[in-house]
């Protein structure tokens, strides 16, 4: 795949802030069983172009998280501010984009339409979008497929297409909610070096969620590791394996990417010892913070 | 005609089952808000009736020749509080008739009956062919097209011959009678939804659970019992309320046609002869009417309640 | 003593056979072409009085309803006999009905084109061009008819088929609507005027009536069918004596208009009793005075029927019959022998001095 | 090819199956016509009436369209403000479950008489209500079929409500719209038809049939409802074939 | 988690021969735009007891190989045999046990009668079945969940009653399609650290479909790697990690784990190498047969 000129937003408000500053954040769900509280006592920044990781159980509220940063979610407690903006001001500003666990395309629209979708409701002129889109297409590796419908693309394809329509309108902040969870492992590893690339090129700032150890110790500058419910930061792993942009499928096969991985595990193990019935394995080094 | 859409019509119509989306805090609080609500807006149709009554021109609104809005004369709009006061007035003069709240309250009283049988036939007619249909694809193919075109045949046109051929029938000791007929017509009508509805339901059940009895080498029969039938109930109980509802219309159209005596049918007929000289009362049979829809609908309603374990993952209604 | 039956019966409609003389009653089905009203109110009359079990008979009175064909009924056998219009009927002979008129009750039609006094319709030439309503069901080939005798074509008005009620009328929609005089006519008078605040006035309407127009056609007639009146042993006797009953039913009804009334709604209908007594006196007025004795109709007035359905277009082209009736579709011996049989007790089957009674109708009808 | 052999063909042999009985059965065992008109005796009665037959159906489809127009304008309308105002539809629910329950031999009378028996009006009423129930509820029931996460993008976008409503609200009750245009097309047909039986300008299909019925001419009777169901079929076909065209893509 | 006796099935017929032997198998699908060859020349063999893993790209024909096993498609050519017998006949004698990919679970049956269903089917008594299902749901640790219903479950609680379903009836092969791509890390890994558990004492052959490179090595005595469409077998890798019952958590920081790894990624590389536009990683070790 060749790499595809991806040219840097220009700057806006508040560049010097970082991308993603959470204080105090707590979150609680009324339902009708009652209050659950999905997340407690959440202190998190990210950096403008870091990578970072939320990795925990089932429910521990990673999605939660990444919604209110989103301005998607209204937090109970605490203060979510995004590249110095509050976050429903960010949103409306188009600070960040977004791809979620379920590609959600519009069914109706093609491929490039849907990958068009964000500029065309912010005004972009036809040939600029339809530009874009070729652009983008070819980064995800389905330059084939403008002109066919989702449901005739396998799942991995249309996560695929979700991510470049994220990426549609350049952010500097990217949420990504597990977004390779649907993808075979080949891919997966295929569109995580891409990924990497991207977000460096680009410059942005992704804050990425997934169940995959390994996929967080390859993508991230740091993963953040959450506790069950309610979702409180237990760890925080710096994974120290270079500059994002520069990693390669070799990292793969690296020793000290399997030591990152072995660190993340066991920040996992320990965060969620006691809660479920596993302990954390054996030893194993990592650089947890 | 394509196979797809035609299955699907009356399912989605009457509401298949709804994605597991639900809004848990909206539950609660609803049932009694919904209730006033409704009542709410009952009323405010019937302060609409009034006010345009009032306020609208006797011969009502005619845009280019067109009459886009009704007179509101008296005859054409009675006053609802005519209608009501008409109600707990005798039927007639004569002695001993019913209080026409009575007189028509008997009378949805006995369509309900006529119904509810033709209801039953109609299901299990529907269910049959559901699954005769379900169970060879060819017959789906000859049948479903039919089933769907039996529908338009205005079965106001069919209520004289059904009775004509129901008197030539004679089962032994039981003769046809006229509200047999008025029961088949009805069922006619209640049948279409459930054999397209249970159709769907039956063919609901994902691949993989198909597979998984597969694997198990369980029969065709087991299969219906502990998957397809299960998995049907929610496209069912939309398709048996509507049922529900076509058995009523069909009660009331061919008690009309066929002049079967005691139902709402018949009181539309009786009571038009008085409609110039006493125009409340002919909306009674029409308020007996909606009663017997709604009683008939809340029936299947509880049906549902009954069986909503099956029904879990819907969206409340 | 009075059952009316909703419908339900045995289904072989067959059993009026033999005379009356084993002392077991002979079963009897009548099919009504309307719902129970004071237009049938001699055979409830017959029934209430007994006069059906002094002939040894056990007589159901069949209603029917919106779309129920009486002769079709009698085709069927479902029933014995059925009241039904001569036209009707002899569109349906020759569609294969093969049923005979044994007694022809009504002498006169009892069909009004209404309209309002204002409204310039006086006479069918007048039809031209305005609102015509009839009831479709084949009622309207009397105004067929009618038009016909005025060189007027379906073309050249606008039929609009009436509802069960006269409301298409009083709200103008219908210019001239028909009106039986028993029955929508008196529908009209118990109507408030919203110009007087007072119920509708025979003045404040205008009547063509059909019988004056010359395009009357018969109307309620006894049909039997034709095979059995002919080959079914003891048939033709109970017919007769089925007639003798229906005789003294309606000798009845023109001698106690209010009685019978009442008769007939206990008998289950529904209808006001001022209208219900209007029904009967009017229905009275259809067969009395009879010129024949009741019943009985001379070949002239018949064959005029006749003629009509023959040349007489409806707005498709056809006509109610391509050929005339076989002779087998009307025959007066049953009612004759009827006819006899009763003066010989003393009845008066002419009503010579027949005088309907003044009926007030009240607002509704109630 | 294959389509032909799995859709036409067993549905099509069916019905020659059944007409070829029943014209055995008329002639086998002498049914009079009065009783049971045989196929042939209705095929030949259509033929005879044909243009007779086309100027009915004409007027009776005339109604039923403009019905069906009406019907599902408002329908959709009216589904659309219910799904954006919630309680607009709290207080309809009611009410339109009582539509959908009133039998239109009751509806049909009153409306003759507030809209005037002299025009087709009234029976466009007819239709028109008969329509508005399906195509309202099915409506409503699309409008509600919003995935979450169509919506969180939207609003991740920071979309406009018209622009929500454009992209993914619309689109995605599209196929539940036509599900129930579908449904109410052969319907806004039947209900014209029957609305004759009460009043109205005559020409249509229902009063030919009742005048038909009337004379025991059960053949020709036979041959109107036969085109009545052809009609009916024509406005299934119609609504088909809009929503092959309007829905080009759909999703599976 | 406490361990389960899960008893050994009594012995049947043809219980010396292989558990799965296939031999030249091809499938080819006829779909309205023409045939799909989805096998070409399929030769495998699973030994009775052996832990057998299938990868390859998504759409390469895993899910379809495993189907034909169960008898759940026909095969165009080739020969399919279970313990001796033909696939349809092992499939009438319950010779198996299956999950899928999805859950698959009765909504309108508790979790115990799901568990339960194929018991029933075949007439086992009423307490017996509660016996059996208890014992299950301990061992996928859902005891506090037997009376519940599947949609209060999370799809993984929803995947742990699935594999608690194919085990109820003792099955000597179980036949598994991804049943772990719907759980999160933690609990993935506990259940296939349970799976090699089960396995191994149950004694039952697993044909495991999967998209993971690390569960697959983990999990499997051979993991069989498939080249996309036509689907054929491209290697073997033997992972040569010790009896699968033996293998716990410790296993996965070991050396010999990563090089397993390794191994079969580089497997699935070179088997898609000039198919997919990625060429393979650079070099590592593995005991490629
Ligand atoms: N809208 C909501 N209403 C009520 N509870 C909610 C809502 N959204 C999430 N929750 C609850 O909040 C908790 C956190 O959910 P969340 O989806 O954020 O978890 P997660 O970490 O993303 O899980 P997964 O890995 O399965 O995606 C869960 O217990 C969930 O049930
Ligand atoms: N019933 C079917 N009809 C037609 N084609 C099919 C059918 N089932 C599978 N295929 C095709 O066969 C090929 C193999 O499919 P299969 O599901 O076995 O792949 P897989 O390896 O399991 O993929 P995944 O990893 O995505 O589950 C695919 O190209 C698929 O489109
Ligand atoms: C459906 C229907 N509606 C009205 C009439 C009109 N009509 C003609 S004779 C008669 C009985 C005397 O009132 C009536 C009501 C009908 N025949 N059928
Ligand atoms: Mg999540
Ligand atoms: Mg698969």
């Amino acid at each position: 795949m060749s790499t595809i000129e991806t040219t840097a937003p220009p700057e806006r408000a508040g560049a010097g802030a970082p991308a993603v500053a959470v204080t105090g954040l707590d979150k609680t769900f009324t339902t009708s069983d009652g209050p659950t509280q999905a997340l407690k006592g959440i202190d998190l920044e990210v950096a403008a172009g870091e990578f970072v990781s939320l990795i925990g159980p089932s429910g521990c509220g990673k999605s939660t998280l990444l919604r209110i940063i989103a301005d998607l979610e209204r937090p109970t407690t605490g203060e979510v501010r995004v590249f110095g903006t509050s976050a429903p001001q960010a949103r409306l500003d188009q600070a960040y984009g977004i791809a979620f666990q379920q590609a959600g395309l519009l069914g109706w629209r093609t491929v490039a339409a849907n990958v068009e979708l964000p500029l065309e409701l912010h005004g972009v002129g036809r040939a600029a979008r339809r530009a874009r889109s070729t652009e983008l297409l070819e980064l995800v590796g389905l330059s084939d497929f403008a002109a066919r419908f989702p449901d005739q693309l396998s799942g991995g394809m249309q996560q695929r297409v979700a991510i470049a329509r994220a990426l549609a309108e350049r952010p500097r902040l990217l949420l990504m909610d597990e977004p390779f969870g649907a993808l075979d492992e080949m891919t997966r590893e295929r569109m995580q070096t891409e990924l990497a690339r991207i977000s460096a090129e680009t410059g942005a700032a992704v804050v990425f969620v997934t169940h995959s150890i390994s996929e967080a110790a390859f993508l991230s500058d740091r993963v953040v590791v959450m506790s069950p419910r309610p979702g409180r930061i237990t760890t925080t792993v710096t994974t120290g394996l270079g500059p994002v942009g520069e990693r390669t499928d070799a990292l793969r096969e690296d020793p000290r990417f399997f030591e990152a991985v072995t660190a993340v595990r066991e920040g996992l193990h320990a965060g969620s010892a006691g809660v479920a019935g596993t302990g954390g394995g054996s030893g194993g080094t990592g650089a947890a913070t | 005609m394509s196979e797809h859409t035609t299955a699907t019509a009356i399912a989605e119509h009457s509401a298949g089952p709804a994605a597991a989306l639900t809004t848990p805090t909206r539950e609660g609080s609803g049932r009694a808000r919904r209730l006033l609500m409704g009542l709410l807006g009952v009323l405010a149709v019937g302060v609409l009736w009034e006010a345009y009554k009032f306020l609208g021109p006797d011969d009502g609104v005619v845009v280019a020749g067109v009459r886009i809005l009704p007179r509101t004369t008296d005859i054409a709009m009675p006053h609802l509080w005519d209608m009501a006061i008409r109600m707990t007035e005798p039927v007639t003069r004569a002695e001993g008739a019913d209080l026409l709240w009575v007189a028509t309250a008997k009378a949805a009283a006995f369509s309900l009956g006529v119904a509810a049988l033709s209801w039953v036939i109609g299901v299990t007619v529907g269910l049959a062919l559901a699954l005769l249909m379900q169970r060879l694809r060819t017959a789906e193919s000859a049948i479903l097209p039919w089933v769907v075109l039996s529908q338009t045949v205005p079965l106001i046109a069919l209520a004289p011959l059904v009775r004509n051929w129901g008197s030539k029938l004679s089962l032994g000791p039981i003769s046809w009678e006229n509200w047999m007929s008025v029961a088949v017509i009805a069922s006619y009508l209640a049948f279409f939804p459930v054999a397209v509805g249970a159709l769907r339901g039956l063919k609901s059940p994902d691949a993989i659970h198909a597979d998984l009895l597969r694997s198990y080498a369980a029969s065709w029969w087991q299969t219906l019992i502990r998957l397809r039938l299960p998995a049907s109930v929610p496209y069912l109980l939309p398709a048996l309320r509507l049922a529900a509802a076509n058995a009523v219309i069909g009660t009331v159209v061919a008690e009309v046609s066929i002049g079967l005596r005691g139902g709402i049918g018949r009181m539309i007929l009786e009571f038009a002869q008085s409609a110039a000289g006493d125009p409340p009362k002919s909306w009674a049979p029409i308020f007996g009417a909606i009663c017997l829809g709604l009683l008939a609908a809340g029936a299947v309603a509880l049906l549902g309640l009954a069986l909503r374990r099956y029904r879990r993952g819907e969206e409340p209604a | 003593a009075c059952t009316v039956d909703d419908g339900g019966d045995d289904g072989t409609g067959s059993g009026a056979t033999g005379g009356g003389d084993d002392g077991e009653l002979t079963q009897v089905r009548l099919q009504l072409q309307w719902l129970t009203q004071g237009q049938f109110a001699g055979y409830f009359a017959a029934q209430d009085q007994g006069y059906f079990a002094d002939e040894g008979l056990e007589v159901e009175i069949v209603e029917s309803g919106g779309d129920i064909v009486p002769q079709d009924a009698l085709v069927n056998g479902d029933v014995d006999y059925a009241i039904a219009w001569v036209p009707k009927v002899l569109g349906s002979i020759e569609q294969g009905a093969n049923i005979t008129n044994i007694a022809q009750i009504f002498e006169r039609s009892g069909t009004l084109q209404v309209s309002m006094a204002d409204s310039g319709i006086e006479t069918i030439a007048d039809f031209e061009g305005r609102r015509i309503g009839s009831w479709g069901f084949g009622n309207e080939w009397e105004i067929f008819a009618a038009l016909s005798q005025e060189d007027l074509t379906v073309d050249d008005i606008e039929l609009v088929t009436q509802g069960f009620d006269m409301l298409g009328f009083l709200s103008g929609d219908i210019e001239a609507a028909q009106a039986m005089t028993y029955n929508e006519y008196a529908q009209v008078l118990e109507t408030l005027n919203p110009d007087t605040g007072e119920l509708y006035q025979p003045e404040d309407l205008n009547v063509i009536d059909y019988n004056e127009v010359g395009s009357a056609m018969l109307q309620d007639a006894i049909w039997a069918d034709t095979e059995r009146l002919a080959n079914e042993d003891g048939f033709a006797e109970t017919t007769v004596a089925f007639l003798r009953a229906v005789i003294r039913g309606w000798v009845y009804a023109r001698d106690n208009p209010a009685e019978t009334a009442t008769i007939v709604t206990s008998a289950g209908s529904t209808l006001g009793e001022s209208h219900q007594l209007w029904m009967t006196n009017e229905t009275n007025r259809l067969i009395w005075p009879s010129t024949n004795g009741i019943g009985l109709v001379d070949q002239a007035t018949w064959d005029n029927t006749v003629d009509m359905a023959l040349q007489t277009q409806n707005e498709t082209g056809s006509t109610l019959i391509t050929t005339a009736p076989p002779d087998t579709a009307l025959d007066m011996q049953y009612i004759e022998q009827a006819l006899e049989d009763v003066e010989a007790e003393g009845l008066d089957v002419m009503g010579a001095d027949f005088q309907p009674i003044e009926v007030e109708l009240v607002e509704g009808g109630n | 090819m294959n389509v032909i052999a799995r859709r036409i063909l067993p549905p099509v042999l069916l019905g020659i199956v059944v007409l070829a009985a029943w014209q055995i059965l008329v002639t086998a065992l002498a049914i009079p016509q009065i009783v049971l008109p045989s196929p042939a005796a209705i095929l030949a009665e259509t033929l005879a009436y044909i243009p007779v037959l086309f100027s009915a159906a004409l007027v009776t489809g005339w109604n039923a369209l403009v019905g069906l127009v009406v019907g599902s304008l408002l329908g959709i309308g009216f589904a659309l403000v219910a799904a954006s105002i919630r309680v607009f539809d709290e207080l309809t629910t009611p009410l339109v479950a009582a539509l959908a329950v009133i039998p239109i031999v009751a509806l049909a009378p009153v409306l003759y008489t507030m809209y005037g028996a002299d025009v087709q009006s009234a029976r466009q009423a007819v239709a028109g209500i008969s329509v508005f129930v399906p195509v309202f509820l099915n409506t409503l029931r699309g409008l509600r079929q919003t995935r979450p996460v169509h919506r969180d993008l939207m609003r991740a976008y920071a979309a406009t409500r018209w622009q929500a409503m454009r992209t993914v609200t619309l689109p995605t009750a599209r196929p539940f719209i036509f599900t129930g245009l579908r449904i109410a097309s052969s319907l806004s047909v039947i209900a014209a038809l029957v609305a004759e039986y009460f009043g109205g300008p005559r020409g249509g299909l229902g009063t030919f049939i009742t005048a038909s019925v009337a004379g025991s001419d059960y053949a020709r009777a036979w041959s109107y409802v036969l085109a009545s169901i052809v009609l009916g079929l024509l406005f299934y076909l119609a609504a088909l074939a809009v929503e092959t065209l309007a829905v080009r893509h759909r999703p599976a």
